[in-house]
């Protein structure tokens, strides 16, 4: 099916509701262009993103996952950032040791006042996702491994 | 007869290691509780039964199922369907039916690379395979052909196959909590207790390993991680804070903190914690938190010092995480 | 008449297997496989974990002798380390590794090969089980076992942790070590194990020895094969199951040689059978002739019987007399009938009983200087130690941060698969002759066969996740089915 | 420190000085040159607004036997043209990947292969300047250039930014300066110093050149410079041959030498004049150098030193800049 | 939970949103496929948030007994307490309202129709997903501190002290320099009007120093900010001024006689000279010196005390030491100002090479009455009079090598600038533009009338200001090198005198303010405020406003008027006496707790207290912020979180990925 035509990538955001959310906000009120591939899902800062939502859009379809946040130092909460700093390293770590390409999950620091530089991550990161093709890890979870037709016919139905 | 009117009990180890037998066995006792309020009518282990009795039986006709070891295979799977369909009550019984343990850690990698390492010949290694020989699910043996079953692509935990009840963790289950259970059911039967939500967990504790850990714990600071072999650990003292990576934060209580008061790291075989969905993700954030660090270079540095992540924290989980397996696992080619 | 047999799984033993019999036009027995349904691959996905991992990540292979694959990697660990651990800690590890055998060798001969015997193999099956031994013994003699395994497990977890699957060894040594206290207590358990032995060994007497038709039975040729045999040995050449070197000798009892760990790949080999997922470990020296006995077959044997033979007796008093007691009445050295196994499983009880006290009676054992933080850069090693089901090898390689690169277990149970499918054909041939098919009485010869080599699949199968569903198909020669005996464990 | 050493045409003929100079001071400053083995013309300021592709290639052509050279990718040219030349493509070739792929498509005919991003150029100036430090130079001076008035000349080529690296102020480089006084000579605020010298003007509208050198001069002059120092072999040519030509066409009387920085160093570190090539210039720079060590006149005489009158306001102090 | 009753409101905004996503489909499609979702009923409507789109959500909640609602419109940053009002008037708790963002983050961005609206379905899909998990929750009411902070003395921040002091409300000003007035105390005159900066400013800065709600803090830092909005907890660090406040008379006999001069770099801008106590100017307030530590003789060499001997009423005191003084406020006004862009980063414009290279803050001072010249205009020497004067400007501004923005007022102090040169020297001025721009009241007539006055204006980015004479008549003069871009040729003009306009810069510790006071800058460094256009005085963190250039360039009108409005809207605050936060918290489990003690240090308002008795970790709901850090280290699952709960989250991430749609009957 869509898999003829050109890939398009799933990307599932998480934003910082103080800093990347308001970026993604002032895009849209400068009218930035961007694909549309992305998803953005608000959160009071990228400190609550639990590696569990990471592993979990990754298991749902997502083929790509963005994290955003303050900068570092700029942090709405002091300095909550860091520990998503931290995570992120680690997370990373793990999931390229289980054969994600670096390009699937990306940190970017965007304040409230880089809408533009929000935009062109995302514009980016599609690009890059759609290059390494699609991630179809959830619909294999569902069988004993092996992708099967009946499987990939349950995909997106929109 | 006398049998009949009793329960029934059956006991099946899938693809496990036979250590959830031996603990059941370690109850000792019990044992002969088990023989007195339940007909066993199957029980491999311990005695003699055939198959084709199990398959006659009605369904539901027994009261309770203990399911250990994970689906590795086709007839894991024809099995762990069967019991389901014959029992009442089905138990994953310990780490491999509940949460895939360390078999699981296979999911790393591709069934050809599972395959190769075992059967190719590799230097340095005692395997001798000129013809490069692989184990054939079907072979034509010059008097005919013989089978073997299928071997998956990923080893699962049960409830990815059939309708758990009941989990009891543990690698093995702790002898006492598997007598607590035991207990808890003839309870039941005899009317004194009832069972608890479907899809509960049953023997262990609510918390962490941690609540039942003695060593002293404070606030926690990592500038970097060490290993056991590295120095020796202060024995009175949280072997996190000393820079161990220790699962016992994210692991379900319930084993009594046996590892860390032997002076061993938890290694997580009780799983995860009341309501956490991936056991890894809550080690991963756990302990990439409490990184002393603001600086990306030097973050990098101190995670040099977990150089295995996926194996520390799925070492018994990774069947049963949200991501499963690797992408070489996934992705594997027939 | 043209058939075709199969036996579906053995009970009472530590996993699963398959046998598929064809016969001839003659209906007489053409060939048999006996095969191993599945794969685990430990030797693959330990590659990338943290070596000092290993004793707790392959005592998973097998939850009944965890201990024995504690042991063996403890020891590799300590190899790839360069370091030698303080002699408290070895005597540790030896101590727990003596309880383990007691605990290991009784469950065997009472609850899983023992029944047999005590029950006879004719008793029906639903008798025919632990639960069946402790009714005919007695509930007092079954809380003897009961108890023996209690304290058994007792010591291991003191030493190790944990009552299954031990976790304190540690490259160089232990992660903790055990007080007077523990000590005595220990102490006080092998003095009992020494009696628990005896009686064991009295029960044997009565029950089998002094029973014509059981005597008859094992020395019979249905359960004979001439093989090689191995089975580690101290420096005098005295069974040792935690040090030393592995004795190799010949079908007719010869010494063809002895080697250390690091030497195994000179004398092991493994081939690979498309019908099973099992290997076949054979000599080198000798090579691989099929699945025959005789000098010229590398096929080798490594069970209790296969130590005595590959042995010159028992470091221990009680246990040498018994070991004398044991070769005089079978006609000297080597013991090729395979049912001796069950009695040699129990000198070496004693045997392990009376180093337990021993080894916690040793001034040293309390001693705090329990491990040595490794210095040099990890590399490879080698750890064997002698699993109750035959000598136990672990084989890993690390990069310089000491993560696994490369493992090669070769693992009890395996190397008894060659022989183990020799029994069973053997057994086979005799209770099928002419088509005639003496079905109770021929599955319950193969689990005969089966149980003295005390097979753990689990552990043969590290490979394999335990499972032996044991199966026999009867094929005629056209290779049509003609019967299928099954049975799950 | 270790560079791969791409000279340049110039430097085997006019510029001989620059070279020998260069050479003779590299040893002592613990740098080590390992010249590029049949390395070719660079094409000069001309060629590449002929034929932009070949002009790449042929360019290219010396990164690729660059990339060869087991001197961590780093190439030194001393002559500003050939420095800005190979930045320019060094850059373009990793910045254009089919740009890239053409040339090598035309190195592969002569079985060379120039990886994009693997060759970083630097400018002699830059070296020095960053490499060797103004402390370590400092600590190599044994005669001092005290009482040497010198307007620095960078040309217009070597800080154009936008290339590799921009290592100094495009409209006021200071890096020349900062060595000069390094070595204990007065440096004047010479206005003009990334001013263009005219180039290749002389060969096509000698008018225009002169104008644009006479500028130099008199700008030089009115500072009082006893010496222009410059590192392209281009300007120093200009300045130094067409000098006469200036005075005859404009009327003017100017007779101020022009030496390479790298002589002005190598006098400074008191290696002997001939070994630095010294002499072979036009307008001769003895006069000049005579002063070296003999009594300068005092500070007093010099016009911007002026004592202000008391109602004067504060000035400003460039170095405040944080 | 109880069976979810869902209304999905799909929003057209005019045609920002209907324009690009099929708001018709949208709404069909949610009907359609999300009833098994509990979706009952879906509409689409021209504007949600007027009057009638909020009824009609009212009605349906109370007609279809709808127990959740999802608004698909702008970004809840917007309009989420709009639609939650609607809710809550319905009889609904607000916090069972769920916004997606379909114009911000979708419609306006996108171009690609159907990818848009397939991209709204998802969202939408996620949003119900998400409200499913909704609880209802209760705002948490937290007291409003009557006192307020006003940081930054110059106008903009004199204006908001005066606004909230005379409506009868304490207010503390704290201020970095000796004495407030800011820049605005350096100006002659001001644009267009050219009345007398200090005479307007003066009085303001009178009535501040006397007012009785004011407490004073100048030569004083902030240096600490704790607590939330209401109840903040600042932390002042006071310099020790060495003159006893209580005691001097300000009579300035101390200045007089210190015999140590120092170049005065603040208020005369380097032009100018001071001594080692001072007060910066004559009608400083507070109008009693401080002696600079750093230049004081007697602190340096330990002899002296000319001051201490000469003071009639012995106000000199040594010994006095830095203070720090804990203030409580419940609000804070930031008016820190701006710097003026350092021309030495141009060095081809000469500036601190040429001597008569002035900046426009040097020629505010030279042109001041009150300055070092006495208003005089004359060369670097102090005499001379030039006779031509050049006005760069867009120094540092709308040049990419420096900063791209416009700073807004270069252009009318230059023609300022230009009419002071012309009426103090008759001297010929020529001002080097790249646009005129003169866009408030009365300002171009202020242009037309300086053409009058026969100023010269040469279109044309100045390339290079020098001394090298190259031709006849640039001897001894500064050569300006312009491209006429109205004539299209390079031109040299000599002139004697060089004034740059320079442009206006974030401070330079702007970005350490701002991360002090919790708040953020853009990447230029001004601080970003909570809406650009609806909210320019306030910040993303809530009790905390901003006036004046700290929010970007702009002229004195301006930021008077920011001044005052920010202390509107405290004093709203303050009418109030409480606020209602979010009750978006964080709690422990005690029963799963294990104590492991990984989210001690997580939290930085030390929200989280450990029980050493019960060995169990707690979260004081006061202190927490809601960021949710703790939520996400706890390794045993332990910690829950309203508002943004993982069941939330997790559910909204089936929901973007349309998997919920397998839950749907076929």
């Amino acid at each position: 099916m869509e898999e003829q035509q050109q890939f398009e990538p799933k990307i599932i955001g998480f934003t910082c509701n103080w800093c990347s959310y308001r970026a993604a906000d002032l895009a849209g009120i400068s009218r930035t262009k961007y694909p549309p591939n992305v998803r953005l899902i608000r959160l009071m800062c990228s400190g609550r993103l639990d590696p569990t939502f990471v592993f979990k859009a990754f298991s749902s379809g997502a083929d790509g996952v963005l994290i955003s946040g303050c900068h570092p130092g700029d942090c709405h909460y002091v300095d909550q950032n860091y520990k998503t700093m931290r995570r992120f390293a680690l997370m990373e770590k793990m999931l390229v040791q289980m054969g994600f390409e670096q390009g699937r999950i990306k940190l970017v620091w965007a304040s409230a006042g880089e809408g533009l530089q929000f935009a062109e991550a995302v514009t980016g990161m599609v690009e890059t996702v759609r290059k390494l093709g699609p991630l179809d890890w959830h619909i294999r979870g569902q069988s004993n491994g092996h992708l099967t037709k009946e499987l990939l016919l349950k995909e997106d139905v929109v | 007869m006398s049998a009949n009117s009793k329960p029934k009990f059956a006991m099946y180890w899938g693809a496990s290691c036979g250590g959830c037998e031996v603990a059941v066995l370690n109850t000792h006792e019990k044992i002969l509780d088990i023989d007195a309020n339940f007909d066993v009518v199957f029980w491999p282990v311990a005695m003699d039964a055939k198959y084709k009795d199990v398959e006659a039986m009605e369904d539901e006709s027994i009261l309770v199922t203990f399911y250990n070891g994970g689906i590795r295979t086709s007839e894991n799977e024809h099995l762990a369907k069967l019991l389901r369909r014959k029992s009442k009550i089905l138990v994953a019984f310990g780490s491999c039916a509940s949460e895939g343990c360390i078999p699981g850690l296979a999911n790393l990698y591709s069934k050809n690379e599972l395959f190769n390492t075992v059967y190719a010949q590799r230097d340095g290694c005692s395997t001798v395979n000129p013809e490069n020989i692989r184990p054939q699910q079907n072979w034509d043996a010059p008097e005919g052909s013989i089978q073997i079953p299928e071997f998956y692509s990923i080893l699962r935990p049960i409830n990815q196959v059939v309708d758990v009840d009941y989990y009891l963790p543990g690698c093995p289950p702790e002898s006492e909590r598997i007598a607590e259970v035991v207990d808890l059911v003839i309870q039941v039967i005899r009317g004194e207790a009832a069972l608890p939500p479907k899809g509960s967990v049953i023997g262990a504790g609510a918390s962490t390993v941690c609540d039942e850990c003695k060593r002293s714990r404070n606030v926690k600071t990592i500038k970097k991680f060490v290993r056991i072999q590295d120095f020796m650990p202060d024995p009175s003292m949280c072997l996190l804070e000393q820079g161990i990576v220790c699962n016992g934060p994210a692991t379900r209580s319930g084993c009594g903190a046996l590892c860390p008061s032997a002076g061993a790291v938890c290694i997580g075989c009780y799983g995860v914690a009341e309501g956490v969905i991936d056991y890894g993700a809550r080690m991963l954030s756990a302990v990439s938190s409490v990184i002393d660090s603001r600086n990306e270079k030097e973050i990098e540095k101190i995670i040099e010092g977990i150089p295995d992540p996926a194996g520390m924290f799925y070492r018994f989980s990774l069947a049963s995480s949200l991501l499963g397996a690797s992408k070489s696992a996934w992705h594997d080619k027939e | 008449m043209k058939q075709r047999i199969t036996i579906d799984p053995i009970t009472r033993l530590e996993g699963h297997g398959k046998i598929e019999i064809f016969l001839d036009d003659e209906g007489n027995v053409a060939n048999t496989h006996f095969q191993i349904p599945e794969l685990r691959g430990f030797e693959q996905f330990v590659v990338g974990r943290q070596v000092e991992e290993m004793p707790l990540i392959t005592n998973r292979i097998c939850g009944v002798c965890p201990e024995a694959h504690h042991m063996a990697a403890a020891k590799a660990i300590d190899a790839v380390y360069h370091v030698d651990p303080p002699p408290t800690a070895k005597k540790l590890r030896e101590l727990l590794y003596m309880a383990f055998y007691v605990t290991d060798h009784t469950t065997h001969f009472y609850a899983l090969g023992g029944p047999d015997f005590i029950m006879g193999p004719d008793a029906p099956v639903a008798e025919r089980n632990i639960l069946g031994v402790i009714h005919k013994v007695g509930l007092e003699t079954a809380s003897k076992v009961i108890q023996a395994r209690k304290n058994g497990h007792r010591v291991i977890e003191i030493i190790g942790g944990r009552k299954v699957h031990p976790c304190t060894s540690i490259p160089g040594g232990l992660t903790k070590g055990i007080t007077e206290d523990e000590r005595s207590e220990i102490e006080k358990i092998g003095r009992s194990s020494i009696e628990f032995a005896q009686f064991t060994l009295k029960l044997f007497d009565e029950i089998v020895l002094k029973n014509k038709a059981y005597v008859d039975l094992i020395l019979g040729d249905a359960y004979e094969h001439k093989t090689y045999y191995i089975g580690l040995v101290d420096d005098n050449n005295k069974i040792n199951f935690y040090n030393g070197k592995v004795s190799v000798v010949s079908p007719d009892g010869e010494r063809i040689g002895k080697y250390a760990p690091s030497e195994y790949r000179e004398w092991i080999e493994e081939r690979v059978e498309p019908w099973t997922y099992l290997k076949f470990p054979y000599l080198k020296k000798v090579g691989w002739k099929g699945l025959v006995d005789g000098k010229d077959s590398g096929v080798y044997c490594a069970t209790p019987l296969s130590r005595l033979n590959a042995s010159d007796g028992m470091a221990t008093p009680l246990a040498q007399e018994e070991y004398e007691r044991f070769f005089d009445t079978l006609g000297g050295k080597p013991v090729h009938k395979r049912l001796a196994t069950h009695w040699a499983r129990l000198v070496e009880l004693l045997y392990a009983a009376e180093h337990l006290v021993e080894l916690a009676t040793d001034p040293e054992i309390t001693s705090d200087n329990f491990r040595t933080i490794p210095k040099e850069k990890p590399t490879e090693g080698v750890g064997i130690v002698e699993a109750p089901r035959g000598t136990l090898t672990h084989h890993y390689w690390t990069d310089e941060r000491g993560i696994v690169t490369k493992a090669n277990l070769i693992v009890g149970t395996t190397n008894n698969y060659a022989p183990m499918s020799m029994s069973v054909k053997k057994a086979a041939q005799s209770l099928i002759k002419k088509g005639t098919i003496a079905t109770e009485g021929l599955l319950n010869m193969v689990e005969m066969a089966f149980r003295l080599y005390d097979p753990c699949m689990s552990c043969a199968t590290h490979s394999l996740p335990g499972q032996m569903p044991f199966e026999v198909t009867i094929r005629g020669a056209d290779g049509q089915v003609i019967d299928v005996l099954r049975q799950y464990c | 420190m270790k560079y791969g050493y791409y000279p340049g045409c110039s430097l085997e003929r006019n510029a001989a000085a620059y070279n020998v100079s260069t050479m003779a001071i590299a040893e002592p400053l613990g740098i080590e040159f390992n010249e590029i083995d049949d390395w070719n013309c660079c094409g000069a300021t001309e060629y590449t607004s002929i034929d932009l592709l070949a002009a790449y290639a042929l360019i290219a052509r010396n990164l690729a036997l660059a990339e060869q050279l087991p001197d961590n990718g780093k190439l030194v040219a001393p002559c500003s043209a050939c420095f800005l030349n190979l930045t320019k493509v060094a850059h373009q070739l990793e910045e254009e990947e089919t740009l890239a792929d053409k040339v090598n498509l035309a190195l592969a005919e002569g079985k060379l292969h120039y990886t994009p991003g693997s060759i970083q150029v630097y400018h002699l100036l830059e070296v020095i300047f960053n490499d060797v430090g103004l402390d370590n130079l400092a600590k190599k001076v044994v005669k001092p250039l005290k009482g040497l008035r010198i307007a620095p000349y960078y040309g217009c080529m070597i800080v154009r930014p936008g290339y590799q690296r921009t290592f100094d102020n495009p409209e006021h480089p200071t890096s020349l300066d900062s060595i000069m006084n390094a070595l204990g000579a007065f440096v004047v605020d010479f206005p003009m110093k990334a001013n263009c010298c005219g180039g290749h003007m002389t060969q096509i509208s000698q008018p225009v050149a002169l104008e644009m050198l006479r500028r130099l001069l008199k700008n030089a002059a009115d500072y009082r410079a006893d010496i222009i120092v410059t590192l392209c072999p281009m300007c120093q040519l200009n300045l130094d041959a067409y000098q006469e030509n200036v005075n005859a066409y404009f009327k003017t009387d100017y007779h101020i030498p022009t030496l390479y920085f790298t002589q002005l160093i190598g006098i400074a570190m008191g290696i002997p004049a001939e070994q630095l090539g010294i002499g072979k210039e036009l307008v001769d720079a003895r006069p000049a150098l005579a002063k070296i060590g003999i009594e300068v006149p005092s500070e007093e005489s010099v016009p911007e030193k002026k004592k202000h009158p008391k109602e004067s306001l504060p000035m400003p102090t460039m170095s405040k800049e944080d | 939970m109880i069976e979810p009753r869902i209304g999905v409101y799909v929003c057209h905004c005019g045609t920002n949103i209907a324009g690009v996503v099929d708001v018709a489909e949208v709404s069909k499609w949610a009907s359609e496929h999300l009833k098994g979702r509990g979706v009952v009923i879906s509409r689409d409507y021209k504007f949600m948030c007027s009057s009638l789109g909020q009824e009609l959500i009212e009605k349906d909640i109370k007609e279809y007994r709808l127990n959740r609602v999802v608004v698909a419109a702008c970004s809840p940053h917007l309009h989420e307490a709009t639609f939650r009002t609607a809710t809550k008037s319905a009889g609904l708790n607000p916090y069972l309202t769920e916004m997606v963002s379909i114009r911000e983050q979708d419609s306006w961005v996108h171009t690609d129709k159907i990818a848009a609206t397939n991209k709204a379905k998802a969202m939408i899909s996620g949003g119900v997903e998400r409200v499913r998990y909704h609880e209802p929750l209760e705002p948490l009411h937290v007291p409003i501190h009557p006192a307020t902070l006003v940081v930054g003395g110059g106008i903009a921040g004199i204006q908001a002290v005066l606004e909230l002091a005379d409506a009868g409300q304490k207010v503390y000003l704290v201020e970095r320099e000796p004495s407030i007035g800011g820049h605005m105390a350096q100006f002659d005159k001001t644009f267009p009007t050219l009345d007398c900066s200090a005479c307007i400013l003066t009085p303001k800065m009178v009535s501040v120093g006397k007012h009785p709600n004011v407490e004073l803090f100048t030569w004083s830092e902030v240096t600490n900010v704790e607590g939330y909005v209401g109840n903040f907890t600042v932390n002042i660090h006071k310099k020790a001024r060495f003159v006893k406040e209580d005691i001097c008379t300000g009579c300035s006999i101390c200045q007089e006689k210190c015999p140590k001069k120092v170049i005065d770099d603040v208020f005369e801008a380097g032009l100018g000279y001071r001594k080692a106590v001072y007060t910066p100017f004559a009608q400083a307030i507070p109008n009693y010196p401080v002696i600079d530590k750093e230049n004081c003789t007697y602190f340096q060499k330990g002899t002296c005390r000319a001051c201490e001997k000469l003071c009639p009423t012995k106000a000199i005191d040594f010994t006095q030491e830095d203070q720090d003084i804990s203030i409580q406020v419940g609000n804070i006004i930031l008016a820190t100002g701006y710097d003026l862009f350092d021309s030495r980063r141009i060095p081809q414009y000469g500036y601190a090479r040429l001597a008569n290279v002035f900046t426009s803050l040097e020629f505010e001072r030279l042109s001041n009455s009150a300055g070092p010249t006495g208003g005089k205009v004359v060369l670097r020497d102090g005499v001379t009079e030039p006779k031509t004067v050049g006005i760069v400007h867009c120094v540092g501004s709308r040049d990419k090598n420096y900063n791209n923005y416009c700073s807004a007022i270069c252009c009318m102090q230059s023609l300022k600038f230009a009419h002071l040169v012309e009426e103090r020297t008759g001297a010929e001025v020529y001002n080097f533009y790249i646009d005129i721009r003169t866009p408030a009241k009365d300002y171009d007539e202020f242009y037309q009338r300086v053409l009058e006055e026969g100023t010269i204006f040469i279109r044309g980015k100045v390339a290079e200001v020098t001394d090298a004479a190259r031709m006849a008549g640039e001897e001894g003069k500064i050569i300006i090198q312009v491209e006429d871009t109205l004539m299209g040729k390079q031109r040299r003009i000599p002139v004697d005198m060089v004034i740059l306009s320079a442009g206006l810069e974030p401070r330079r510790d702007a970005k350490a303010v701002a991360k002090l006071f919790g708040i953020s800058c853009s990447s230029a460094g001004w601080v970003i405020e909570k809406h650009p256009k609806l909210d320019p005085i306030a910040t993303m963190t809530d009790g905390i406003f901003i006036a004046g250039c700290m929010q970007g360039p702009k002229d004195i009108p301006a930021s008077v008027a920011q001044g005052a409005a920010a202390a509107a809207r405290v004093l709203g605050r303050i009418q109030q006496k409480e606020i209602a936060l979010e009750p978006i918290r964080a709690t422990v489990n005690e029963t799963q707790c294990s104590g492991c003690r990984i989210c001690n240090n997580m939290c930085p308002y030390n929200a989280i207290l450990f029980h050493e008795d019960r060995a169990v970790s707690e979260v004081n709901p006061a202190l927490c912020q809601g960021c949710g850090t703790c939520i996400a280290a706890c390794p045993a699952g332990a910690i829950s979180g309203t508002g943004f709960s993982n069941e939330q989250v997790m559910a909204q991430i089936e929901g973007l990925l349309l998997l919920n749609l397998e839950a749907e009957p076929a």
